[in-house]
């Protein structure tokens, strides 16, 4: 089986050759050998140079993964290059949006629609894990439309 | 006797411990989404108090005097954050005819006025930093800081915590800090007033633990250093701090003692210092509770502070003489919180897909989540708090390296991975820290995946499976799909 | 620096999480049946040694000087078991230009031989049971015995632990225990030499904890009470004794201290004592290795044995003072091995099913397996130890039982449930114990189900299903029925 | 879903009812009313009486049940009635046959075949876990074949 990703930061290209356990991977101009046995979607072993570490894995989302082993937690974010890459955040006709970094409740809106706004102006106070943050815009021009209300809760994105 | 537990998480299984090992019964309370968290099924009863958010939960005080009586319950143990510091809980709970297990409601009313606080220890002779009464405006928090220099502090009198604390480095700051401080306030103490302090520059963060029964004898067990902080939260504490000498103990305890006795302190409570790199120490307040870190202070010193803290609140006499109360070693907490250190310590709140937890000699790990627990969005982020003791510092701190690299948590970001960056930190193994330590720490970070870890990301991917964090509806298993699974050699554990 | 760990199960795991707490690499060996242990994973590099019987990998001297030069190890430590005592094997690694982290060889061979051990402290003024040298026949062993009356001990010479030890009651049991004792020294410590003690009616077993340098510096880290024990070997120790008193820990630790001195032990070492219910102690032997029970004395001494006894052998001095350590608190260790308390200590060897360990407060787990770990039956039965501390003996066995209650160990019989049953009993409580305590106590037992188990059972039996221990060859999950299952959304660890 | 058992000691008839998690159990003259919510084969929990009970199970052969719950472990050994009962261990022509009690090393043979034992001759030394075991017959009689020799493995039975 072999598969092509692209690595999110820093941009590489990353191919992958499995044959029964067997993994070959180059990721930019590096390459790797080692076996997965793999006892289950929670893990299993990586052998390498002769040391069998045990892996932790958890898919966080389609290629982003949250790995543990050696000692280290790594998290990867692969991009397949076969789909559109990640649209940034942007609304019709080049609008942009302002999408919820982190998922919490909108305790206040400080901007309503209409208003002019600076890159950096405060928009909205968002408060998660008893913490009020402030989501500032990236961007500068007019808010268009607000989508959320106090109290609201909003999923990250 | 039997004790309510008016918290979650690990505290309350903390507590509901201590309750069984003193052979008494726990009742535990849980919101909508806690129903099968560990220290509901570690207690010996459950009372459902309904939807998840605080107000309706944790924090709806009818609720839970109901939960007490109808389980018979004779005292009530607040925990920590929620209601541990408000005293109209205590007044409650006292005048439901149940034991309070905090101090009394008027100390903690005294002690949470934080000007009033200040006020105390002045009048006893332990130093205060220069600051203000609370602020009638924001215009004379303008004055305060023309007549000491910036920077600043802003603080909700009723705070605590890092909550509705803000750091005005500049006159343009101050009308939005004032603002969002008070706000904070407001919403999570019910008081918007604020007051203003002088900001010391590059200071430590130092505790002292105190225990304090109802017949005036007050004794200190030593400080915590509590300088590793982000948002003016603790992430991390030791004890003893690398900043204090014997003759420094004795003097910050002795102060620590003075501002309890003259409150009329009862149970466990904890005095906060500044301290200068000069060795200088102001009186900050005083948390009128257990504190998150108070399990180093218990293995340093050998006492169980959460059982003492329940005694004294039933009346027994402190029996620890002070001279006795002497560190033995070393120890450090880190605080596993569900938060991402890499974006600013972002909550990441999800379910915990994969749960390994270190042990083994000198590792202790209070925690309150199992694999598969959920951890909302509406609470305290803390996951665990993992503590480790040595015979020195330094021997505490590789025990901790050794810890950490047995620790997985994953499906949720947690600060595990920072406490691997912070012990390769020069300045940190030597205990060079101070208040503004992290923040600078961490602006010179870059992490990026290693190679390695990228080619196992890569063939994961390739395989195409791996722990997904579930659908939260899809949690409850039924019987038809647990007898279709059963007959498969696998080994499994899901708790709901 | 490279260690190698010529030993398996928890103590090796407890030897590489020392070596890693120093800043050294830990290099593991492994038998067949072990390669997916804990220690071997938590090693930085591993060695198979071959087939799973001892004499073939962890008795296997050449197989295991190979392991050490292969891998570049400088030190190799023992353990406990195994050739932890075995001299010819100390000389082979110093032969091997290895540091041996155990007592110089010479030091071995002379407390290894019972009955010169038994010289050397009468020669030093410490009691010694009425015993008898080497014997030639079994007609010696019964002229002593008409000598001093039955009921006598019949000792291998180079024996310890228990094995190839035999109480014999009257003279028609006497031929046949010295061909078992005689047996069992062959077979174990390849000597078939047996001696002969008068046996001391209901005697405590204490021991005593020595720490000594290469520079003739020896200390005593005070005693641990092990009298509750099964065919002569330990399931439960506490420290301090409820027997001793400051006084007696005083002249109990001079007398372990004068006999280690005089033998010019180095390193870690044990000194065991029988001790009367009249207060009068008699020198039984010294374990010349670190004991299963050394972690009661690290966590109410504040001392980690493992690591002082590797810096020690590397010649370090010891800076630890007599006056200096003081017992603080009390704890206490329970032996989870995988043998069935209800048929007389049956072995149960078989598959971890289902492992959930206890934490919190005041609890250590020194553990050698996880969930899914096979249970050999080659080896020592042990699979983990239980440690609690607390602020006294009642507090230390109140969080026992607290911690009992949440040690899960399913898939084979354990020792568990004997610890849940010892807590009832008002004698343990009150640490009225002796060596002949445990026979006693489990002779007055019946257990049946409870009905509400019976139900549980029945009614998880009608369903069909439920975790099985597995077929051993069917361990290995290969990639292909990986990928079948992974697609569910089940969470599972298997180790192989 | 009706089934019938019998307890093994002592000997009780058992009756089990279960309807969609919902259990009904007479042990003996005893009657329980629970409820089961399995997540896995490992366990799940006991409703019981207002309380979620935490189980953790293993099933160490058919109607062999080792269980914990409410801080206990508990062992109990099922027979189904419409199965024979266990056979005693019984060789051809009503002679007895020495089944092994514990898994294990056999290290010696201590009596030939043909040998005349009493009940309580120690007939082999078994040794497992490093624990050296002396098995006894429990029957007088003539030894007929002698099956293994010293160094052979045993499972139990």
């Amino acid at each position: 089986m072999i598969r092509c990703f692209r690595l999110a930061d820093p941009q590489q290209p990353v191919k992958v050759r499995v044959v029964s356990g067997n993994v070959e991977v180059e990721v930019g101009d590096q390459r790797f050998h080692f076996q997965l046995e793999l006892s289950g979607p929670g893990g299993g072993f990586i052998h390498v140079e002769g040391k069998k570490l045990p892996l932790f894995c958890a898919r966080l989302r389609p290629g982003v993964w949250q790995l543990f082993f050696g000692g280290q937690e790594h998290t990867v974010v692969l991009e397949d290059p076969l789909r559109a890459s990640p649209r940034p955040a942007r609304g019709h006709d080049g609008q942009e949006e302002l999408v919820a970094p982190i998922p919490g409740r909108v305790v206040q809106v400080l901007v309503p629609a209409g208003a002019e706004v600076a890159p950096g102006t405060p928009v909205v106070v968002l408060e998660a894990m008893k913490m009020q943050n402030l989501i500032a815009t990236q961007v500068a021009g007019r808010v268009r439309e607000v989508r959320v209300a106090p109290g609201a809760t909003v999923e990250a994105g | 006797m039997r004790v309510l537990i008016a918290n979650r998480g690990e505290i309350a299984l903390r507590l509901v411990r201590a309750c069984h090992e003193l052979g008494w019964e726990a009742v535990a309370v849980h919101s909508q989404v806690d129903g099968a968290q560990p220290y509901v099924l570690a207690a010996d009863a459950a009372v459902a108090l309904g939807p998840s958010a605080p107000q309706d939960s944790y924090l709806n005080v009818p609720k839970l005097l109901a939960a007490a009586r109808e389980t018979g319950c004779q005292a009530v143990h607040p925990g920590y954050g929620f209601l541990a510091e408000n005293p109209a809980f205590a007044r409650a709970v006292l005048d439901a005819g149940l034991v309070w297990m905090g101090p009394p409601p008027e100390v903690i009313e005294l002690l949470g006025c934080k000007t009033a606080a200040r006020q105390l220890a002045a009048r006893v002779g332990v130093p205060v930093v220069p600051g203000t009464e609370p602020l009638a405006s924001v215009e004379q928090a303008r004055a305060f800081a023309r007549e000491v220099g910036y920077p600043i502090l802003l603080k909700a009198v009723g705070g605590g915590g890092g909550k509705g604390m803000r750091v005005v480095g500049s006159e343009g700051e101050l009308a939005e800090a004032y603002a969002r401080a008070s706000a904070e306030g407001q919403a999570f103490f019910a008081d918007p007033r604020v007051y203003a302090e002088k900001l010391v520059a590059f200071p430590r963060h130092v505790e002292v633990q105190i225990l304090a029964d109802g017949f005036g004898r007050v004794v200190h067990v030593g400080e915590r250093e509590c300088s590793i902080q982000r948002r003016h939260q603790k992430l991390l504490e030791e004890t003893p701090s690398p900043a204090v000498s014997p003759e420094l103990r004795k003097r910050l305890g002795e102060a620590a003692v003075a501002v309890c006795q003259a409150a009329g302190y009862v149970t466990a409570g904890t005095v906060e210092f500044l301290l200068t790199a000069e060795g200088q120490f102001y009186f900050l307040e005083v948390n009128t509770r257990l504190q998150v870190e108070h399990p180093i202070t218990e293995v340093v010193y050998g006492v169980d502070l959460a059982q003492w803290m329940m005694r004294l609140a039933l009346g027994e006499p402190l029996t620890l003489q002070q001279q006795d109360l002497v560190p033995r070693g070393h120890a450090v907490e880190c605080r596993v919180y569900a938060e991402d250190p890499e974006r600013d310590f972002a909550p990441s709140p999800g379910t915990v897909c994969v749960l390994k937890e270190p042990a083994g000699p000198g590792v202790r790990v209070d925690s309150g989540v199992e694999q598969g627990s959920p951890v909302p969005t509406e609470y305290d982020p803390i996951l665990a708090k993992l503590i480790v003791w040595g015979e020195t510092r330094e021997h505490a701190l590789s025990r901790l390296s050794r810890a950490l690299s047995e620790f997985v948590v994953l499906g949720v970001r947690t600060t595990l991975p920072l406490f691997r960056w912070l012990l390769d930190d020069p300045d940190f193994r030597q205990g060079r820290v101070h208040t503004g330590f992290l923040p600078g720490f961490l602006a010179g970070r870059a992490t990026k995946a290693e190679p390695i870890a990228v080619a196992v990301a890569a063939a994961l991917e390739t395989l195409g499976t791996g722990v997904e964090p579930p659908d939260p509806t899809a949690f409850r298993t039924d019987l038809a799909a647990w007898r279709q699974a059963g007959r498969q050699r696998l080994l499994w554990r899901w708790a709901p």
